[in-house]
């Protein structure tokens, strides 16, 4: 299958001021999303992995413009969205959507499930009004609830159902792609199982294509095709997920793997443990923003920005940013703790 | 492996049960927990949210909010039953003989006093320091849970400090007088991955070194095969498996515990399709008559629906809270859940594990 | 923290040019010519033109407020239309009056709100806290002019008084010579403010007790007392002081009432009088001033709450 | 704070100089401060009561308001235009300045000074000379026959003000500060009492001037206290705090006479309370309409009602005891049968509705709501509205009201100070005439009457002015209240004129 | 007046969804007595004023401006229960009928103020940045301004009568909605519902009125039923310096006022209407507490 751009992100950069100083003046910023670039292709699912903090959420919102970004392209199908009018952008939100974490925050708790659906269908006039009832009880069936609870409150539904429901309504508008703000974080185990496969089920159904955001890399590993590991606003690792999980590249990625608990006792492995504590993004470090704790760094590493590349090891489309690969890959670069 | 006889048990809760007074009745928040902790060992708790984890903790330690209430049970701490001491005599233990560490590293330490002062306060109160010396071993003990520069940190106030590092402190504190038995509430749940992976490697080398018991609370199936030597698992108020930490998660025996290892997506081997349990957790006020967890049980009898299950010990001192081992088992005696098969126990039959 | 008080400061500005702004147009809107209440009944229409041009009446109104302005930047607020003393020295000594009673009545307020406020919390829901919650709620729902009357006539007319207490005894009016006078008011005023921080107190150190930090200090086996007095409580204080503050500033501003019953010259009772006779320039000033108070109150509360509060940054 | 008196006030007997009611220290609560003590820069009752204390006029006026000798020994009228008086010799102001003709000139052309503004140049604004014949003699030239020029000159503003006070002041003003300004602030005259310190909202201090040319004050030093609330006034008096308290609320006389320590004294007092009509307005256009109404009234009532019988009906503008007032004359008495038929005369037994505008006086509200309930008796339905008193005198000024009660008093004791100033046209609006009443026949009546030199003929002018008023009723005169002052017993000789003002001179403390 | 010390950080969980259950508050204002008390006063004030007058005109000869000046000042007796005022006028009959005065002078000043500063909160927690700013500094400019001043000059300038102090007491109330308003706004702006409808690309009309505005109406009805108590106050206190309502208007301030001249000679005439002034302003302070308490998860465990 030939694959298709849908969404391209292009130097994207999203900062936000400090107030402070006399009159409260722009003091300093932080630099939630610092240059970052990366394409997504029809039909896949693509993943934001990092710690908290390091503009994950940022970056979704910035592709939504429900935060003005800084600087950058947001190309949606060759339109760059970045450049719409607000009037003229609000079109393009049929065609991206988003599910967030939060099951009770995330929906309007006045609103009964059926006239969240129908809102989101009236505002971008999907269907005739007089048949938007019907859809509505459709998507319900979809995502597995019952149309007679069409009528309920979001109070009266658990985690898990209120999470389908805000599918649901990101159905309701027939998008292509769908964002989801670490949309099962906040589930347990068991539910988000269910919310997992039901996303799956979704994709093939409907064409959707993912921008899956999370931290949890197990459920990563589970859903995405293609993953980016993104430190500090930097990404910092793009690869498919087997070239991702199998042969990391950087020593990030390498330290996120390896400090996962595997939930298998016997699975006794070698941790790296990395030393302190994420930097803040207001001053970030200078140079490679890892090298406070990556236990490769050099003094070349706190002067030069390293660029991401496909090192020879590498399969085609896995990219790192780190200066030494080779060197960590060869063994000539020794981790010193 | 085995529970009985070899090894020191140093906390036994046997059968303990909690009420909440709420507007809408009363919640059953604990509802007939036991398992035992040896001396020197890891016990994992783990189970969905709002299953009673922390509530069993809080309640052996009694530090139940004012509308809570220990009903039933029994709390054996080196022989006596701690929930029949006076709460003076309770204070002499809390925090001196055994401790806590909860799970938000940002709330629980108080705002306006500094790191020191409250590291010292449980010195002075239990041990009997001077302010002097309180001060000396606070920084001691910030040395010990690796906070660099231990000696500038004491005087910060938590705002001043990261999460992580909170929660090390947090430790510090908990570990001040020693204690013979650390409770930790899902110490780790608010922290990123890598600085889980610290405070783990913190904890499990603390224990080594100083020897202490520890209850350790979570809903990660992941930290609890790194960190346990056994695990109860607990379902909406109810021990509903409790062994050691191999068979738990090689031959798991409830539904449950299967269902939950099964859907669990895994970062360290491909799998195909997670295997969900379906339906919700059951809400407080509509418990299931019978076993709690048969509405969502795929193996589920009329037996399951009516009558709720005991916890009965197998010969390896492991415990199930499940009608398919018992003699009184209707249904099939191959049972199918979530893809793995089970042996019942029907007519006297024995159990047998299929490996 | 001083480029913040100064930021802080800058930042009050604009509030206060407001303020101006209003006042200035409040008064030009009233009905009322002050020349022709200067002039009084039955002057000539010269006089009270002679009187208009020298009060500059006849200029426009933006030209007055620009010189209204200018003036008060050099700290002249003019003088008094009515009595022709300036703005300055009509506010002079009241000002201290009422700064002094604001300061008592605050500090009345605080002693009672305080204990009120901790004894409820620590005993809630029995019936200490019910009843003393009770008279709170009485205290903030009593208009405070005629509780003042009330007192009055309790203790200081005090017909019912015995020999015996006579020495009890106070003066209905005045402020300054002799605490018989003093005591009065200042409960008057007080009273409302006990209530208001009585009830934040209460709930604060509820919601407080409920920290996780309470449970993690009951969990290194603190005593109840020790968790309330030294955990909770000075927590609980934070939102407090912020009370504290605004009931200050508005014990400032609002004491009118209480300095009309009991006879106290402070600023509240002259601006009234002001605005009657329609003595812009001293309206304008007590106005200005009370603000200029009011927003250096709320600075000193931020800080303090800033100073209190250690968590928020500063800069 | 502002005295430094402390609670030892009350117990000041004599000072010790063996007299026994002479010294002590006298304290006065009064409603409301001066608002300056400028003779020249006030017009208003406190300021005057002050005033009258320290300073002193060429004439004063008796209890029966006869003309007497003040500051001028003599006076006689040299033509129709020119007076001359002859001064008392040997008197000197606080600040040592001598007393004399050049002095009074000086006073004279001050307040007449239009740049200044004085509120009170109308009261002196016919003279066109003031000239000194020698050191004691003096000749003042009116623009026309003048008779209660000495009435005028008896009124506080008249008091006469230091030398060399006036010449500070006029520096002050060109180094541009305001006109009475250094006068208000340190009042220089020739009275029994010096001025001591003023607070201002709070309190006025005079002492004993030890060097007065007459006889003495009897008190070393009095205190004006300024306590607003009335009741609160009353329990001052009560609680011993105070001598004197100014006014008393007639409900509260008969709690004061109880209390043991002290008592009301009551004295007739020459203002006029008014029900006024905007006679340029429908309907009040037509006096059978005003007269009606008039006659609707219940004065009586009101009186024992309101006033618990503290003041007197009124049949015309004039109190008894106002030179030019008379009972000879038809009068409005309560009687509603004539007001229905008055009113249906006049095309209006429907009734209409009207507005009745008071301002934020007790006595005058609870008035309207009497007046409000007797209108509704004539089909009249009247709101009530109260405005704050300066945007009251505002919007009558300006004829935007229908009826209004308000009240005028007279401090000069002459007919033609209320007649000419409440019913002149040349009156209207601001100056005191808020009917808009505008008759030819009564702007030329009272236009002679103050040109009549001889009484006899002023009396029979004003009389017939006030038949005229009755027959066309511009307003509806209510009544004339009793000034009600609470006194200590310890306090003996105090006394206050039909305009309100008191001269605390003879006023002695006893134990 | 810095951000945080105007929204105390408990409007985020008085908002917070999962306790919006009706259901859920309702049972637990109902079990807290003092709301109940509260609330029952309130309608029981209501209905006073609303059938009190039709009651008294309909079975007896009792006018609320009928007077009597041969009875005036009566203590309590039978055919007086409250005794009689100045006039001889019927204090209870007064009572009667100014309740609806009174209760007018509280909910139309807190209307008016609840409009305007609900207004002005959203759209200053809404838009943020230099809207906000503005608004907020003129907010500071309101509150900054002695309020019993601005109510006086409003007065002044438009007359004085009840629709008029009700517009000053109203307007005196702005900045204390405003703020609360936008505390509230910036909290439920931040939930995810608001953001996914802004996805869906509603309009910001849209989002304020339909989502954000029914969101903060808790907090907004504690406000106004706090609120309601300080207007009733203000009011009196207006009346106090001679500018409430327009006699002989029964308004409960104004009869207090009134009975200020006669509370030594004779108390009940102020007694009476200050305590019902202190029974109504009191119904809504633990009215509004317990809506409050009701409303903040807080409390559910207690
Ligand atoms: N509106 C904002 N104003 C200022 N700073 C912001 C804003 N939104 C996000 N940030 C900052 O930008 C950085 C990136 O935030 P972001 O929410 O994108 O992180 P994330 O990767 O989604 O983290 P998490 O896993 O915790 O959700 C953080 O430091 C955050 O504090
Ligand atoms: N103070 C309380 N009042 C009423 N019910 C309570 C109270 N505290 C806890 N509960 C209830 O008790 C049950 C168990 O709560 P608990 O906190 O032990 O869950 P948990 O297993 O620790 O969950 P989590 O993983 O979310 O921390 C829940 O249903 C909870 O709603
Ligand atoms: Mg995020
Ligand atoms: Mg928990
Ligand atoms: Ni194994």
């Amino acid at each position: 299958m030939e694959k298709q751009e849908l969404l391209k992100v292009e130097g994207l950069k999203q900062y936000f001021p400090i107030k402070g100083g006399f009159l409260g003046r722009t003091v300093n910023h932080v630099k939630a999303v610092d240059d970052i670039s990366f394409t997504i292709y029809e039909g896949e699912t693509v993943s934001i992995v990092g710690e908290s903090g390091c503009g994950k959420s940022t970056t979704g919102r910035a592709i939504l413009r429900l935060e003005e970004p800084t600087e950058g392209k947001v190309e949606f199908r060759g339109v760059d969205l970045a450049g719409l009018s607000k009037r003229d952008m609000r079109k393009y939100r049929k065609d991206l959507q988003i599910i967030f974490q939060d099951p009770y925050a995330s929906i309007n708790p006045r609103q009964t499930v059926a006239s969240v659906l129908t809102e989101a269908m009236d505002i971008q006039k999907v269907l005739p009004a007089n048949e938007r009832r019907g859809r509505a009880e459709e998507l319900l069936e979809t995502v597995g609830l019952l149309p007679y609870q069409a009528d309920r409150f979001p109070h009266e539904f658990s985690g898990g159902q209120r999470q389908r429901i805000g599918i649901a309504r990101a159905l309701s508008v027939n998008p292509q792609l769908i964002i989801c703000d670490e949309a099962v974080s906040a589930l347990d185990v068991s539910i988000q199982a269910q919310v997992l496969n039901l996303l799956e089920e979704l994709q093939d159904e409907f064409k959707l294509t993912y921008l899956f955001i999370s931290h949890d890399l197990g459920v990563v590993r589970h859903i995405s095709d293609r993953i980016i590991v993104m430190y500090l606003g930097k990404i910092v690792e793009i690869a498919d997920k087997y070239s991702l999980f199998e042969n990391p590249k950087h020593p990030y990625t390498k330290a996120l793997l390896s400090a996962i608990p595997i939930p298998d006792p016997d699975k006794k492995k070698e941790r790296i443990v990395l030393r302190g504590d994420v930097p803040s993004p207001i001053d970030p470090p200078s140079g490679c923003r890892f090298h406070t704790r990556c236990p490769y760094a050099t003094e070349k590493c706190q002067v030069d920005v390293p660029e991401l590349r496909t090192a020879s090891s590498m399969k085609e489309g896995h990219e790192a940013a780190c200066h030494y690969i080779e060197e960590i890959e060869s063994g000539e670069k020794q981790p010193n703790y | 492996m085995s529970i009985q006889g070899t090894e020191d048990i140093i906390l036994e809760v046997k059968n303990l049960q909690t009420i909440f007074k709420t507007d809408t009745g009363d919640v059953r928040a604990v509802d007939g927990v036991s398992f035992k902790l040896p001396k020197g060992k890891t016990i994992g708790i783990v189970g969905e949210s709002g299953s009673g984890k922390s509530i069993t903790s809080l309640s052996i330690l009694q530090l139940l909010a004012s509308n809570g209430k220990i009903t039933n049970g029994e709390v054996f701490y080196k022989g006596d039953d701690l929930l029949k001491l006076t709460e003076n005599q309770m204070r002499k233990l809390r925090g001196n003989e055994i401790s806590m560490i909860f799970q938000e590293p940002m709330t629980s330490l108080n705002p306006v006093y500094t790191v020191g002062q409250q590291i010292s306060e449980a010195l002075m109160l239990h041990q009997n320091m001077s302010k002097k010396d309180a001060f000396i071993r606070s920084v001691e003990l910030l040395q010990l849970v690796g906070i660099p520069s231990p000696d500038k940190r004491v005087k910060n106030y938590p705002f001043e400090l990261s999460g992580g590092m909170r929660q090390r402190v947090m430790i510090a504190m908990s570990l001040a007088c020693d204690p013979e038995i650390l409770v930790a509430d899902e110490p780790t749940t608010a922290l990123d991955v890598t600085i889980q992976a610290q405070i783990l490697e913190l904890i499990k080398e603390l224990q080594d070194r100083l020897g202490m018991s520890v209850i350790f609370i979570t809903h990660d199936l992941g930290v609890v095969a790194e960190t346990c030597d056994y695990v109860a698992v607990m379902y909406a108020g109810q021990v509903v498996e409790y062994s050691d930490i191999r068979t738990l998660f090689h031959q798991p025996k409830l539904p449950y515990t299967i269902g939950l290892l099964k859907s669990l997506p895994r970062h360290d081997i491909e799998q195909d399709k997670l295997e969900p349990i379906k339906g919700n957790v059951p809400s407080p006020h509509e418990m299931p008559v019978g076993c709690r967890f048969s509405p969502r049980c795929p193996a589920a009898t009329d037996l399951c629906r009516t009558k709720m299950p005991q916890l009965e010990t197998d010969e390896n001192g492991n415990q199930v809270r499940c009608w398919i081992y018992t003699d009184e088992w209707t249904g099939e005696a191959e049972v199918d859940i979530y893809g793995e098969t089970r042996i019942a126990k029907s007519g006297g039959a024995k159990t047998v594990l299929p490996d | 923290m001083t480029k913040y008080i100064i930021r802080r400061l800058i930042q009050t500005i604009p509030v206060l040019i407001g303020v101006t702004i209003l006042v200035f147009s409040l008064m030009h809107l009233v009905p009322g010519d002050p020349a022709q209440i200067v002039a009084g009944e039955g002057a000539s229409e010269q006089t009270v033109e002679n009187i208009r041009e020298r009060l500059g009446l006849n200029e426009s109104i933006p030209v007055q407020y620009g010189r209204f302005l200018g003036n008060a930047v050099q700290g002249d607020l003019g003088s008094s239309v009515r009595s022709g003393r300036p703005v300055m020295d009509e506010i002079g000594s009241r000002f201290w009056v009422t700064v002094e009673l604001a300061f008592y009545s605050t500090i009345v307020a605080v002693f009672l709100g305080l204990i009120a406020g901790i004894v409820s919390a620590v005993r809630h829901y029995t019936l200490a806290d019910t009843s003393i919650m009770i008279v709170a709620l009485f205290g903030l729902s009593m208009p405070n002019f005629w509780f003042g009357l009330l007192l009055i006539q309790w203790f200081a007319i005090g017909n019912w008084m015995p020999e015996s207490l006579e020495f009890l005894k106070m003066r209905p009016s005045g402020w300054g010579d002799s605490w018989r006078q003093i005591i009065l008011p200042v409960l008057t005023l007080g009273t409302g403010g006990a209530a208001i921080i009585a009830r934040m107190t209460r709930s604060s150190m509820l919601e407080v007790i409920g920290q996780d930090y309470i449970r993690t200090a009951r969990a290194k086996g603190v005593s109840e007392r020790i968790v309330t007095y030294r955990h909770a409580l000075k927590n609980a204080l934070i939102p407090v002081v912020t009370v504290v503050g605004l009931e200050f500033g508005g014990f400032l501003g609002g004491a009118v009432l209480t300095e009309t019953i009991f006879a106290i010259n402070g600023m509240g009772r002259l601006t009234i009088d002001a605005i009657r006779t329609r003595d812009f320039p001293v309206v304008q000033g007590t106005v200005l001033v009370i603000s200029v108070i009011f927003v250096l109150v709320n600075l000193l509360v931020d800080i303090s709450y800033r100073l209190l509060n250690k968590r928020i940054d500063l800069n | 704070g502002g005295s430094d008196t402390s609670e030892g006030d009350t117990d000041e007997g004599g000072s010790g100089t063996g007299e026994e009611a002479q010294g002590g220290d006298l304290i006065l609560a009064v409603l409301s401060d001066a608002s300056s003590l400028d003779p020249h820069g006030a017009n208003d009752v406190p300021s005057s009561v002050v005033q009258e204390n320290i300073f002193e006029t060429l004439v004063e006026t008796d209890e029966n308001s006869e003309i007497i000798p003040g500051l001028a020994e003599s006076w006689e009228a040299v033509d129709e235009l020119t007076w001359s008086f002859k001064l008392q010799e040997g008197v000197t102001f606080h600040d040592g300045e001598a007393f004399n003709a050049e002095a009074v000139k000086m006073n004279l052309d001050r307040i007449r000074d239009e740049e200044l503004g004085s509120p009170r140049a109308n009261l002196f604004a016919m003279i066109t000379n003031v000239e000194a014949v020698s050191e004691y003699e003096l000749e003042i030239t009116t623009e026309y026959p003048f008779s209660p020029l000495l009435s005028h000159l008896s009124h506080s503003s008249g008091g006469m003000i230091s030398p060399a006070s006036i010449e500070a002041d006029y520096e002050a003003i060109a180094a541009g500060e305001d006109p009475f300004s250094v006068v208000s602030r340190n009042p220089v005259g020739t009275g029994y009492f010096k001025f001591e310190s003023w607070n201002p909202g709070s309190e006025i201090r005079l002492t004993k001037n030890e060097d007065y040319w007459g006889e003495g004050a009897n008190v070393d030093s009095v205190a004006f206290r300024v306590v607003p609330d009335s009741q609160v006034r009353a329990a001052d008096l009560e609680t011993g705090n105070v001598h004197i308290i100014d006014p008393v609320q007639p409900n509260e006389v008969e709690r004061i006479e109880s209390s043991g320590v002290a008592s009301v004294l009551r004295t007739p007092s020459s203002s006029l309370a008014y029900l006024g009509f905007n006679v340029q307005k429908e309907p009040f256009d037509d006096p059978l309409v005003r007269r009606a109404i008039s006659y609707a009234i219940d004065r009586e009532a009101i009186i024992s009602g309101i006033y618990e019988d503290y003041a007197i009906p009124a049949i015309g503008p004039l109190a008894p005891g106002i030179f030019g007032y008379t009972d000879d004359i038809d009068t409005i008495e309560y009687n509603m049968d004539e007001a229905k038929s008055l009113l249906a005369e006049a095309g209006m037994e429907e009734g209409f509705a009207t507005t009745i505008w008071t301002n934020d006086n007790p006595q005058r509200q609870a008035i309207a709501v009497l007046v409000q309930e007797a209108l509704a008796e004539l089909n009249i339905e009247a709101s009530i509205e109260v405005l704050e008193f300066g945007a009251y005198l505002d919007q009558t000024a300006a004829g935007e009201h229908d009826m209004f009660i308000l009240g005028y008093s007279n401090p000069t004791g002459d007919a033609d100070y209320q007649m000419y100033g409440l019913f002149h046209t040349e009156q209207i609006g601001n100056p005191g005439n808020r009917s808009f009443y505008s008759d030819s026949e009564v702007d030329e009546l009272l236009d002679e009457g103050r040109r009549a030199t001889d009484p006899e003929e002023r009396e029979v002018i004003y009389a017939e002015v006030a038949q005229l008023l009755t027959d066309d009723a511009p307003m509806a005169f209510l009544l004339h209240q009793e000034y009600l002052n609470g006194i200590a017993d310890t306090v003996s000789g105090f006394e206050i004129d039909s305009a309100g003002i008191y001269k605390l001179k003879d006023v002695s403390i006893s134990q | 007046m810095s951000e945080e010390t105007v929204n105390p950080p408990v409007t985020a969980q008085k908002i917070n969804p999962r306790i919006e259950s009706y259901k859920q508050f309702w049972r637990r204002l109902l079990k807290n007595k003092a709301a109940v008390i509260g609330g029952l006063l309130i309608v029981f004030v209501v209905l006073m004023a609303f059938i009190g007058p039709w009651i008294i005109t309909t079975f007896t000869d009792y006018r609320p401006n009928q007077t009597d000046l041969t009875n005036k000042l009566q203590g309590p007796s039978a055919s007086n229960w409250f005794g009689t005022d100045s006039f001889g006028r019927d204090i209870f009959t007064r009572l009667i009928f100014g309740a609806k005065l009174t209760l007018y002078v509280g909910f139309l000043s807190v209307f008016i103020g609840g409009i305007i500063g609900v207004i002005f909160g959203i759209i200053s927690g809404y838009y943020g940045g230099r809207v906000d700013a503005v608004i907020m500094r003129l907010m500071d400019v309101l509150l900054a301004f002695p309020g019993i001043l601005l109510a006086l000059a409003i007065v002044a300038v438009l007359g004085g009568s009840l629709t008029n102090v009700i517009i000053a007491v109203g307007i005196f109330s702005v900045p204390a909605f405003a703020r609360v308003v936008r505390g509230s706004t910036l909290s439920v702006r931040k939930l995810e519902y608001v953001d996914a409808v802004r996805a869906l690309g509603a309009s910001d009309f849209r989002i304020i009125f339909k989502h954000i505005l029914p969101n903060i109406m808790s907090p907004i009805i504690v406000q106004a039923s706090l609120r309601i108590a300080t207007a009733i106050l203000t009011g009196a206190g207006l009346s106090f310096l001679g500018l409430g309502a327009q006699p002989p208007a029964p308004e409960w301030g104004a009869m207090l006022n009134e009975g200020r001249q006669y509370m030594f000679e004779a108390g009940h005439v102020a007694l009476f209407p200050g305590l019902m002034i202190v029974l109504v302003v009191l119904a809504f302070n633990i009215f509004g507490d317990g809506v409050r308490d009701a409303l903040d998860p807080k409390m559910k465990n207690r």
